[in-house]
């Protein structure tokens, strides 16, 4: 290990956070460079893949949480009481798939691949903060673009949007869609 | 066939389209050359327990269902334009590929999520921090000798408009003490009535001013007031038997 | 390592537990003998001494809990709270200045010379430590005296306090505006 104890360091300093933090933040706060930081922390993630280590690193885009071992789990969940999971409905998840392969989107453009009203599922993805709203798009009546956030990534175990799940072939381009929901909805 | 139609099981009519060609067996492309369109208008037409909010989406696909089969029968109008992508039928078996990919994903996703969900975080520690430290910038000699020049700057300014300081203004205006000084000298002549003590138009400061200075004065024993009714007017008198005034 | 595996599922559930456990628990829960269980820790404990690792155990009776490394503790307090840079206002600086000059000196005194209120100004020096509350003027109300500090002379890079700049001409005389403040109030 080239950095012992800068390793030692980062591990203290997430464990006290809890929380994720950003590898900006470590690099200020220790002074050393994101480089230095970055390479302190791939090293941490390779200790933690030993056996006897219970701990591994979540990461997603520049942010970086302590979370318990997901092998563990089940062992964990015997001693405390079962940690609540929280997963998503299938409306939710329907429509955040279509955010995460098509950010930034219109709720218009996800209604139109959805064939349902979209409303109810945005403020709902919005509210966990899953998504964000991050502008307008430039056309008729200005309309919310939303896209995803870091804590999607984290929600998920993803580290970028790059890890989400191939795309199958023929995916529905958002342009063509709006094109036809409009056309369907004047039929 | 029997089915029990619960619009809540359903997220949406494309989703009922999809569940009805799988149940059939069918390709998402064959779905008009096979029963299950006339399934779902059936399906919906049938089912009256339905929230009409819910309700619109699964009435609005049967609308364009009806106006598939009834293209079928009827000869294309004239007017129609021969653009494919301008077609119901194009349009409803693209938007339900769309579908079928993004639910096929969505289950990809909930994998994800599950996955995911077995990695405990830990709340933040109750960590005892000392005082925040402050770090100040900026601070250099240059800076302390400018901020010095600027107020000398100010100051000069004034003096050169003839403009005297503020508290020199107060000085002339109002203080207790030389209220105080004033009431003794105008009574010095002789008894003085209370009104007569203000300027034409008192300030409040003013008013505020002489009253606590007459207090004042009052409370020293160097003045005695007297009035003859309620109404009357309050009349100030030098307290003789002071020896020493305040003003030599 | 003779439990390695054990060891790792042990430092997951103090993690996710974040508060201290019995050993029993551990054992019942795990199914080892409370020997087996003591072993593991004390495996665990032995790795904890390495640098590149930033927590340790803390042992009481037949508790125990998971803490970070009280050796980092300082770079755990840099990340939660960083240093916070600030630069004085001008009319800090005034105020600093008249202090620096006329020191000690009462409110009073720096108020008559710069013409306004300086409360603010000499609670925020003083908050930031660059002048200090040295005494009480005997006079009526005997107000509080101010002088810089060490602080004061480390910041602007002074020795001493004859290090600072030769007086410029026509700086106001404190002694005049005490006098005339003195008027003010007894007139």
């Amino acid at each position: 290990m080239k950095h012992e104890r800068l390793c030692g360091i980062i591990e203290s300093i997430l464990f006290v956070c809890g929380d994720d933090i950003q590898l900006q933040t470590l690099a200020d706060a220790l002074g050393h460079t994101i480089e230095t930081i970055t390479e302190a922390v791939d090293e941490l993630e390779q200790a933690y893949l030993h056996d006897s280590r219970g701990l591994m690193l979540k990461r997603f885009n520049d942010r970086l949480q302590l979370v318990s071992k997901s092998d563990y789990a089940t062992y964990v969940e015997r001693v405390l009481q079962p940690v609540q999971r929280q997963s998503l409905s299938q409306s939710a998840l329907e429509t955040l798939v279509i955010v995460a392969y098509r950010q930034p989107i219109t709720r218009q453009e996800v209604e139109a691949i959805r064939g349902v009203k979209c409303d109810y599922s945005l403020q709902s993805l919005s509210n966990k903060g899953l998504i964000a709203d991050v502008g307008r798009k430039e056309t008729l009546g200005r309309p919310i673009l939303y896209a995803t956030t870091d804590d999607f990534l984290s929600h998920f175990g993803l580290r970028t949007l790059k890890d989400l799940p191939e795309l199958p072939a023929n995916f529905p381009n958002t342009d063509n869609s709006v094109q036809l929901s409009m056309e369907i909805e004047q039929a | 066939m029997a089915f029990i139609f619960e619009s809540k099981e359903f997220q949406g009519p494309l989703d009922l389209l999809l569940h009805l060609i799988g149940n059939a067996k069918i390709n998402i492309a064959d779905i008009f050359v096979s029963q299950v369109t006339d399934q779902y208008i059936r399906i919906v037409s049938q089912s009256e327990a339905m929230d009409m909010e819910e309700a619109s989406e699964f009435i609005q696909m049967a609308a364009t269902l009806l106006l598939i089969k009834s293209r079928s029968i009827l000869p294309p109008s004239p007017e129609e334009t021969e653009n494919p992508d301008e077609n119901p039928e194009a349009t409803l078996i693209w938007q339900l590929e769309e579908y079928a990919r993004c639910q096929q994903l969505a289950a990809q996703m909930q994998d994800f999520e599950e996955a995911a969900s077995r990695l405990f975080s830990k709340l933040p520690d109750e960590y005892p921090l000392p005082p925040p430290q402050i770090e100040l910038e900026g601070l250099t000699l240059e800076g302390l000798i400018a901020a010095f020049m600027k107020m000398q700057a100010r100051f000069l300014g004034k003096e050169k408009e003839g403009l005297a300081p503020n508290r020199v203004i107060r000085l002339d205006e109002y203080s207790v003490p030389r209220f105080m000084g004033e009431i003794l000298r105008k009574t010095k002549r002789g008894s003085l009535r209370f009104t007569d003590l203000f300027s034409e138009n008192p300030s409040r400061n003013e008013v505020v001013t002489l009253f606590l200075a007459l207090l004042e004065l009052l409370k020293l024993g160097k003045l005695r007031v007297s009035q003859a009714h309620s109404q009357a007017e309050i009349v100030l008198n030098r307290n003789n038997k002071e020896v020493q005034p305040l003003e030599t």
